[in-house]
């Protein structure tokens, strides 16, 4: 079920430099969230964004039944959703898409971010684990102001890291992480996937990596769209099933379904 | 209440609102945020005789206003739409409209012959005027002649209520709408979109993938309110308007231009329930004015 | 710095920056707000041979992303013109240019010849595409056989730099572009405004005096950017682009459309001095990616 | 001399329910000020307001640099306005127009001002005041939470009012109040004239009382503006000289210059 509703603001927070995090919750309880939904926000006062935002959802506190989006700032609307106080109210047209496959008891999942594709893995990390599989995180950014809610991640399993400026972990991209390399090890392990997240070069990369070694991987899409309900075919990606929309196919493809040349 | 049924050319709706081709899936995407029964009429996506995959992405850039869309009438064909489509929307309690496209006469009326046959479609919409198809859509909507062929050929075929939409990508709108009323259309919708371009100017290269889109969004709705006008009076038939409306005010410039009844597109983008607000609120702005029905103000400029 | 200059068929500009005409009077009246001087060019307010009142108020309407206006041409005429404006501009140091405009091939030739005489005045723009006027202005700008019969009458008569400015409402605005080059014309400027309509539901009227204007503004600008792209191609003359510039980033989408150079309307009443902003931040978004000249980056779509 | 600039908020009032008072100020001293002259506010952050909007100034604070803007929340972008805080900047361009008339010593003169058109004569009073003129003010509103700054107004002549529902001063329209009757006393005093600015109707009412009584009366018009310069040539009122700017030919005209039907 797909609501339109106004969300109630009640925590404004800025983990780093041109990120805001909105802690949202609602008088009703939320609905039920597959980890990589993401929603469409509508951005009030700005008037160069006509259409609503997509953001994916960073996590789902069920307990105090909130709902968290980890924004970067990229634009006049964004920017305009760091100015929002606690208390004032968004609208948000949620949850949409389907989200990354459902956790098996003992698999192990290697979930793979970049940049602000982060955000999604924390919430995946969160229902793996509840369903007792086993993710480890490897997130890589420009430099260690890139690499937020670190501790949140921790919670759910082990936490590896690349900067491109060295100053956190391994310096580099993700796809030179060591871990990456040893995760072959579990090549034969039918239990071993990877999920991933970020800028398309870097989830080319890793999406190249998995089939050479024949590891299961999925990734999350970012195309521009305008409905986010598979009704304007905006944000369509071929796949071998032809062009399907992104935002309700998707945001999450298995590499296979896609015709991406790697 | 006052009463806001309307009837274009034999299509009874409860009110004068529909969603516009392309905007609003088939509807069902939208079951979730909206009453699809309080909608007067529903115009589904753009459907051609034969299957169509559309353009490459990106198909979308966002503008003052508005956005830019060449989709370009990616659909299933008839076929998919009657075996597979047909049946999850029959039951929908409201207009279901297919919007019918092609790129020749014949494609054109072969698919309006097979959508003639369902029984719970009351009528088709005829867009001659998509600019994003390189064959036929707009092609036929810009000159009277092209206009006249497809909806003559079209009418041989089709016995229930057919809308022509219209591009407003021309010297004369009026002229095209006369050609087409001529020609046996019982109704006009306009404005399909307005072809635009947007460039990304650090990749150096269009938004879109085919260059060239189509305009929508409140940044065309004056030009959408003057063709409305301009063709509400140079017709005897139905006018259906769009372009741009977000409010049930912008409704009624449009009823007050001389529209009949106007559909909602790409607002359905940024509120999924704006199509019953927009309804509810004409009810209401015509009981504030004391008006008991749209007669009262239909094209009272 | 890059080099920005350009030569529009013999005009030389120190920057491809020129006003719009409408939108910033005689230059005299932004003397206090913006150093002329750093200004490519100034197109000055439509000048017909005959005084002309324009239309009645109310003549403008906000729209989203934009505003429509049907002043229709007011001016007190091209002998006023000589003997009282041009004393005062004809110092002021960038190229003053005079927007002709008139109601027969005749009229528009007659003040063309007395515009040739001032040897302040290197150019004329010559306006076929004014929607506000009943007679003449768009109607000659329609047709290709209308646009011709005026440009060769005015290139008869006059001798320096002949733009001439385009109307976007037609089919084929390429068609126009390519008749006006056969006859004579040195350069064309676009888009002239969309025509469109804003109605004051309350007061069940338009919300201008004569219904209909001319829409301007960002909401405009995709269609512009489309219509420069589509000339651009079809024409071997200079193209001057204009509709919805508001940075030096809308600039450089036009001249990566095809542009030499392009003009600032609408934008003027929001900042003055947005002109000159805009020619220094063409020059800096040029130093920045590495282009000696705008060359580097002309209709590279 | 014009200006366009940002000047900085220094006071932000709710001197009533629907209206906002802006105190601005510049480093450099603000420009010589006629009374009745505006200015053209650029809104931020309003998707609705396109172009600036034109707004009377209400007063110049010459000793502390300051000029007061009293603007009534009509639209989105008014109630931008009225979101301001001390401190914030605001795009101004100014000084607009022609401006009243200039008083000479010992003259009489009747300001009559209805709705939020009373605005600019407190300018007018204060500058009449310093030039030895005696302003009187009469000011209409529709009730009493429609007439603002009456202190102010105090301080540079006597103030009478009106209100449609009675709730202060006579009861009714300006023009019917027992003053505009007894100044036709005045109306072989030379000295005597007429200053107007409000809503169209009353202005119409009050000039066709002072053309009847032979008084010299002038209106500040308010017709639609764009550029504010006199180069869009959108505001134009019929004038004896034919349509002219009220931006700049005006906003104040002497009623023998209008072509009102009176």
């Amino acid at each position: 079920m797909k609501y339109c509703k106004d969300l109630k603001i009640v925590g404004v927070e800025y983990p780093s430099d041109g990120y805001v995090l909105l802690k949202l919750t609602d008088k009703e309880q939320l609905p039920a969230i597959n980890a990589g939904q993401f929603v469409e926000i509508k951005v009030e006062g700005s008037p160069s964004t006509f259409l609503r935002r997509p953001i994916s959802i960073h996590f789902v506190d069920v307990e105090n039944n909130q709902m968290w989006l980890l924004i970067q700032l990229v634009g006049e609307g964004t920017r305009k959703l760091a100015q929002l106080h606690e208390g004032d109210s968004l609208n948000v047209l949620f949850p949409l898409g389907n989200g990354f496959t459902k956790g098996t008891e003992g698999e192990k999942v290697l979930l793979v971010g970049g940049g602000v594709g982060i955000a999604p893995l924390l919430d995946y990390g969160r229902q793996l684990k509840e369903c007792g599989a086993c993710p480890t995180f490897l997130l890589g950014g420009r430099s260690s102001r890139n690499l937020l809610q670190l501790d949140e991640f921790k919670k759910y399993g082990e936490v590896f890291v690349t900067t491109e400026d060295g100053s956190m972990g391994d310096k580099g991209f993700v796809t030179n992480s060591s871990l990456l390399g040893e995760s072959s090890q579990y090549v034969k392990n039918k239990d071993f996937r990877i999920s991933c997240c970020g800028p398309k070069p870097m989830m080319m990369a890793v999406a190249k990596y998995a089939k050479q070694n024949e590891i299961p991987c999925e990734v999350s899409l970012e195309n521009m769209m305008a409905c986010g309900l598979g009704a304007c075919l905006c944000c369509v990606e071929k796949t071998v099933k032809g062009n399907v929309c992104v935002c309700k196919e998707g945001p999450v493809f298995n590499i296979n379904e896609l015709t991406w040349q790697i | 209440m006052a009463d806001i049924k309307v009837n274009i050319a034999g299509l009874q709706m409860q009110n004068p609102v529909m969603t516009a081709s392309g905007t609003f899936g088939y509807g069902i995407e939208f079951a979730d945020l909206v009453d699809l029964s309080k909608i007067g009429g529903i115009i589904m996506k753009g459907t051609t005789l034969q299957p169509r995959e559309g353009n490459d992405y990106p198909r979308m850039a966002e503008t003052a206003s508005g956005m830019l869309n060449c989709v370009g009438l990616q659909n299933k064909g008839v076929d998919y739409f009657c075996s597979h489509i047909y049946p999850q929307v029959k039951d929908i309690k409201t207009n279901m409209i297919v919007n019918v496209s092609g790129n020749s006469p014949e494609t054109y009326a072969e698919c309006a012959a097979r959508i003639n046959e369902l029984d719970a479609i009351p009528a088709i919409e005829l867009n001659i005027s998509c600019p994003n198809v390189k064959q036929g859509g707009m092609a036929f909507g810009v000159t009277c002649e092209g206009a006249s062929q497809v909806v003559r050929a079209v009418r041989e075929v089709y016995k229930k209520t057919l809308i022509v939409k219209l591009s407003p990508n021309v010297t004369s709108i009026a002229d095209i709408a006369r050609a087409v009323e001529d020609s046996g259309a019982d109704a006009v919708s306009l404005i399909n979109t307005l072809m635009g371009m947007s460039i990304d100017i650090e990749r150096r290269k269009s938004r879109l993938s085919i260059g060239t889109g189509g305009l929508s969004g409140p940044a065309v709705k004056p030009v959408a309110v003057r063709c409305v006008w301009q063709v509400a009076k140079a017709v005897g038939i139905p006018v259906i308007g769009l372009g741009g409306i977000m409010t049930a005010e912008d409704a009624i410039e449009f009823i007050m231009a001389g529209a009949s009844a106007i559909e909602i597109g790409t607002a359905n983008f940024i509120d999924p329930a704006i199509s019953v607000k927009v309804a509810d609120g004409i009810n209401q702005w015509l009981d504030r004015h004391g008006c008991s029905s749209l007669a009262d103000i239909r094209g009272v400029i």
